[in-house]
């Protein structure tokens, strides 16, 4: 490659990356910022109420000193701890 | 006496080279910096040692078959290799880089050759092969990162993503410089190893490795470790560009109170991310997707032992493999060469260039926005996760002692993440694809 | 100008299909199912995610080098392929197909021509490639699941394995509907589809994921993405059913407390099932193998350490893998045909099926033996361990709020395990061998 | 295929496999009886003691606290933790 | 009707032979041994259970595609895999061994042809080849060894790396042994099975599996058991020997105490040892170096996260697949042999040399140097590391209540897991290269 | 190969192999002692003082109520723990 040609992709590669980088950068604010505006319009106050999902949680659940009973690893893994 | 005689020859002292003691010299002084002065010791021990390894003479480790058998040129294999990758030359120097050359079908074929004669890969070569050929390792361990990142401050304050951008610039600067020394007959870098060293000014280990890879793999040790030596560097490095680049009030200002952020809002993140990156920039999925999906199964909270094994067994084991493996390319013939001096002079410009883009682009974001931004943290832009938040955090108590800027500057730090990584889609894509 | 156009050709917005757009929506749904309707997380957040990843448009994520060849269709590539698997076409919507067709060995070479043009496989297809490909993800989880398993419950009353083996009629019963809707020309499935599908009413993931790999694998997305939506939707599906079967006064029968199971009971019970595997059904040996050796880890009580392992890094990585993996298969041209609705359609009637089945062989199994069987742990003989046996648990305590019937429901529960890898090994026997 | 053909597959492998899944049952719970009383016959009262095997239980044993002070980790891995 | 028949040709209890329930009993055995005896479980229990799969009938599971394609001897299949291999023969018997006997690449295009026939490689042999036909377990084993060895006491007092070169007599006098054994005509040893024998005297697995693995592989099951084996009688094999060769004078015998050691000396060991073996013996580098890179981990402290996960996820991990993989070389036709007692009696009579020349050596010692050596310690030399120790130890308490040689046995027990792993490398110097 | 070069190739294995086993391991007694007199005179006492780098040390360090503030898992990582 020519010295010349090869510093023209230099700042080819520049220009387009450093543009794409802002332009990339730029959407993600505005996508972000709009998410987060949907969000905590949506969700309101109580943000941990969806912080801590009852670590079972499944429909079943309820009886606690049962599924304390229950095979402690299966249990475990399937509740995904 | 015979067989005295073949131990002897076959010694590693009989067969020292010049190059093969450097490069031990070079790796042992990699373990000092990485055990003694606590230079990001987790990938600069593997390394170092891996590097050790490469070097220890005719064990071969880092070695394939086909570069083995080149390498003990027996003439009947040199023949059958030549034959296998269809050149005309059994000269062992030359066919060392034709069978590279070839694409990889005459390759494979080279390998049976070597593989019927008895040779086989080396371990550090096996390595690298399933570990950084494969571009697996990088990315998984992109997704511990991932898993151990909290987008918290970006999120409170969104603006700080133009930080992490603005210190991208870094990046391409050196791009340039890189194809600069190359047209002024200095260095001999073709635009895509121009791009792989440019990198290193994302101060981000696993994107940097990743794009080598990719782009130049024959680069790849001196990448990493230029990589990895300034990133520990860093405490060095910024501070004197942040102080000449700002006045003393600049550096006393004090930043609102960041936003609580709410869960949803941290779990929607990652996936708006990948689906931004799906819709732009396909050739930056992989990296970013890896990094999202390590995300996201931290922040949704239900699989936590899935988050755990990847912040932990998983990273961890990676990590040993990868710096085996970047060891293995610490040979004497691809790391003594003129470029490693250009690749560590540009890398350390790259990282001067980031900061200091950042810096300024929180000058001119406090000239256009009227919430204030310390352009203190303006230089964690470049990422190098967390130590330049940190850097930002201790200068700015300097001058003003109630002035606390680490949450604020963790917003640039892991947007100089995703930026780099973004840098790197569109390096693949214009130059890979 | 060129390579900004290039770039935007080679974004995701100007090539995203209909398809892809829609199996994204697909994806979203279920992360959403996983993370707040925790249906199944570990398996769907990485499944859900995996498909996101899939449908990047123009990334190829999910495509061998050769796939991605065919996709990017450039003449002579198109050509070079049919040359290596031999066909006389190069039309890229046929060579999609016949790549797959002329074997193991066809397909190499493609990949070779394809490799050698410079594409390269994803990596959702080498994820695929050695976690499913090679069988072994799922058989790796089956062993963690045996680690994790107490076969105490199972010990203390044998008899319940017959509500085990009962409720695997929902299996059978499926096959044999799938089959009558291709026999109607409702769907066109084969006969090895059809198993692949029925196995969806064992209601256990990795056996699902290993024959559905093994007999269809061009349906696993499908039949895995039903089998765990399914699995979670257990505590709305079986309770109507196991009503409607009952009366009030059989569902408060109480059963006699369990008698205490000695260790080296526990220990003797896997290596005596896999010998029974052994001499009657070698095919089901490497499911119930590694399931046997799991638990044989666990009950041995001297290989705490790899018992330990084996139910928490070891699975924990094999679950991200198998989930990004099964993950690469919700691709649209696979994913959005009607078959997948036959196969959701199929699904739960193999689910309601199994349930009743077990429901009825535990009022059967009332009238023949003395000792009292509650038939609401007959529903638990279909698996999705420990969901199914939770559900008879509570169903008991509604009608007798003194009638603790979990651990009962353990022994049919995990019956209904080995009962549908049976099933597995008699499809695959029967339709592999 | 035919779809006469096809039907009869199904009911074919319905009929074999369900059969084999019971015939493979019955002879587990068979096996299992059998291997249980056999079991609890021969090992009679104490279930804890197979339980527990000592954790180190090498013949070696019986000085612990020199045991103690061997380099932990080796140990560890030997011991089977 | 015919499927019965088939489901009834296809079960164990049709194809069961002699062999194969043979082996069985043996592998229960093991099992037994493992779990009730605790002999060496961590290997026992996956080797035994590995065995187990290995020989249910026609399930194949330890057979490569192309070994399952002429098991099932279907004649247009048998003829390719002789055109492949280029051989005149369609027996299979025949073509079983000559399969292997072709090279590499004759192999590979065997394998190429019988996937094409729809067979492929079983559960166990896929392990065989990932893990050990790559050398890769046994030397992650290593690596996590290395990452829980104190150097300490050897540091200490390094003389005792003599009784650690001492015990490797026992190595060379069994290779001695076996190939008299050949010569006499009673056994049929090559030189490389005789080297891979005597490798079970130096009392540690991996470095056993890695020779057998390189120098002769179809011995790997029997060496691997009876080093395990041996290695979990130390304590019954080595006191009487001990005894006949001290007296009770000597066995009172104080040793001074150790010096506190720094450190430094601890972190420069490992390096030391590594630059060592490349200077002298390369051929040794891939064994002694994972074991150094493990031992420099732990010891540099600052990479902890990674020396834990070297001793624990990734050891534990790998611990399985080895002992899967090495129970796969259980297989009646390859262990039911004559040979497998010679390498049994071998072993033992390695062992009892081994204990014999590192309790003279250290006798030795004490009539040259001044500083008092207990007789005792020098057992500890042949490593079974911390068992041979152990009873170094306890006899030593036996004749003098206040003596406790513990520590002092440490430093032979680790200097005999550096002498194996140079005897290795010489006899892979020697004959392999 | 017959039976008399077997042999002779079996002695000659078991000489090169306890010489050379030997001469390593007496030089690494003597690189080892060399290294340690060595280490010691310049490390000299405090032997401890090696032995603990701070968990973090990096330059930066020093507010450890601000780090204590960190990503706790990133911060783990990086540390090297
Ligand atoms: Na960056
Ligand atoms: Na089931
Ligand atoms: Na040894």
């Amino acid at each position: 490659m020519h010295s010349s040609e090869l510093i023209s992709e230099g700042i080819n590669l520049m220009l387009f990356g450093m543009g794409f980088v802002f332009v990339f950068l730029t959407l993600l604010v505005a996508v972000t910022s709009f998410m987060s505006a949907t969000v905590n319009k949506l969700v309101k106050p109580a943000p941990e109420a969806t912080n801590k999902p009852a670590p079972v949680s499944a429909p079943a659940a309820g009886n606690d000193e049962l599924i304390a009973v229950m095979t402690a690893a299966v249990h475990k893994y399937r509740s995904g701890k | 006496m015979e067989q005295l005689l073949s131990l002897w020859q076959g010694s590693g002292l009989y067969n020292m080279g010049l190059g093969q003691l450097t490069m031990i010299f070079i790796c042992l002084l990699l373990l000092y910096l990485a055990i003694v002065k606590n230079f990001e010791p987790l990938l600069l021990v593997p390394i170092g040692f891996g590097g050790l390894l490469a070097n220890i003479p005719e064990a071969g480790l880092a070695l394939s078959a086909a570069e083995q058998a080149i390498h003990f040129a027996k003439p009947e294999v040199l023949a059958a290799i030549a034959q296998a990758i269809d050149v005309n030359t059994t000269d062992p120097e030359a066919l060392k880089h034709l069978v590279h050359e070839q694409g990889p079908s005459a390759y494979a074929a080279a390998q049976a050759v070597a593989q019927d004669a008895g040779y086989t890969n080396g371990m550090l070569y096996s390595f690298y092969s399933v570990a950084i050929g494969s571009t697996i390792a990088p990315l998984l361990i992109f997704m511990g990162v991932g898993a151990m990142t909290d987008f918290g401050p970006l999120l409170a304050n969104p603006k700080t993503l133009f930080l992490g951008a603005a210190a991208q610039f870094g990046i391409f600067a050196t791009v340039l410089g890189a194809v600069g020394m190359s047209a002024l007959g200095i260095m001999d870098f073709s635009v895509e190893q121009a791009a792989a060293i440019g990198i290193i000014g994302g101060a981000d280990g696993p994107t940097s490795i990743y794009v080598a890879s990719l782009l130049a793999p024959e680069l790849l040790g001196a990448i990493a470790v230029a990589s990895y030596s300034y990133m520990a560097l860093v405490p060095l490095i910024q501070p004197p560009i942040m102080r000449a680049l700002t006045t003393p009030e600049e550096r006393k200002i004090q930043m609102v109170q960041l936003r609580t952020v709410s869960k949803a809002e941290k779990v929607i993140f990652p996936i708006s991310l990948l689906i931004l990156v799906a819709l732009l920039l396909p050739d930056a999925a992989p990296l970013l997707g890896m990094f999202c999906f390590g995300n996201l199964m931290k922040e949704s909270g239900v699989v936590d032992r899935l988050s755990d094994t990847a912040q932990n067994a998983l990273i961890n084991i990676v990590t040993i493999f990868l710096g085996l493996s970047v060891g293995s390319k610490l040979v004497a013939d691809k790391f003594l060469a003129l470029e490693t001096l250009g690749i560590m002079a540009l890398g350390i410009v790259a990282f001067g260039i980031g900061t200091a883009s950042g810096v300024l682009m929180a000058k001119i974001m406090n000239k256009v926005t009227k919430t204030p931004v310390n352009p203190l943290i303006g230089s964690a832009g470049v990422s190098a996760v967390p130590m330049a938040a940190r850097v930002s955090n201790k200068l700015g108590l300097e001058y003003n002692p109630h002035n606390f800027l680490l949450m604020h500057a963790m917003g640039p730090n892991v947007a100089g993440v995703i930026g780099s990584a973004v840098a790197a889609g569109v390096m693949i894509k214009y130059l890979g694809g």
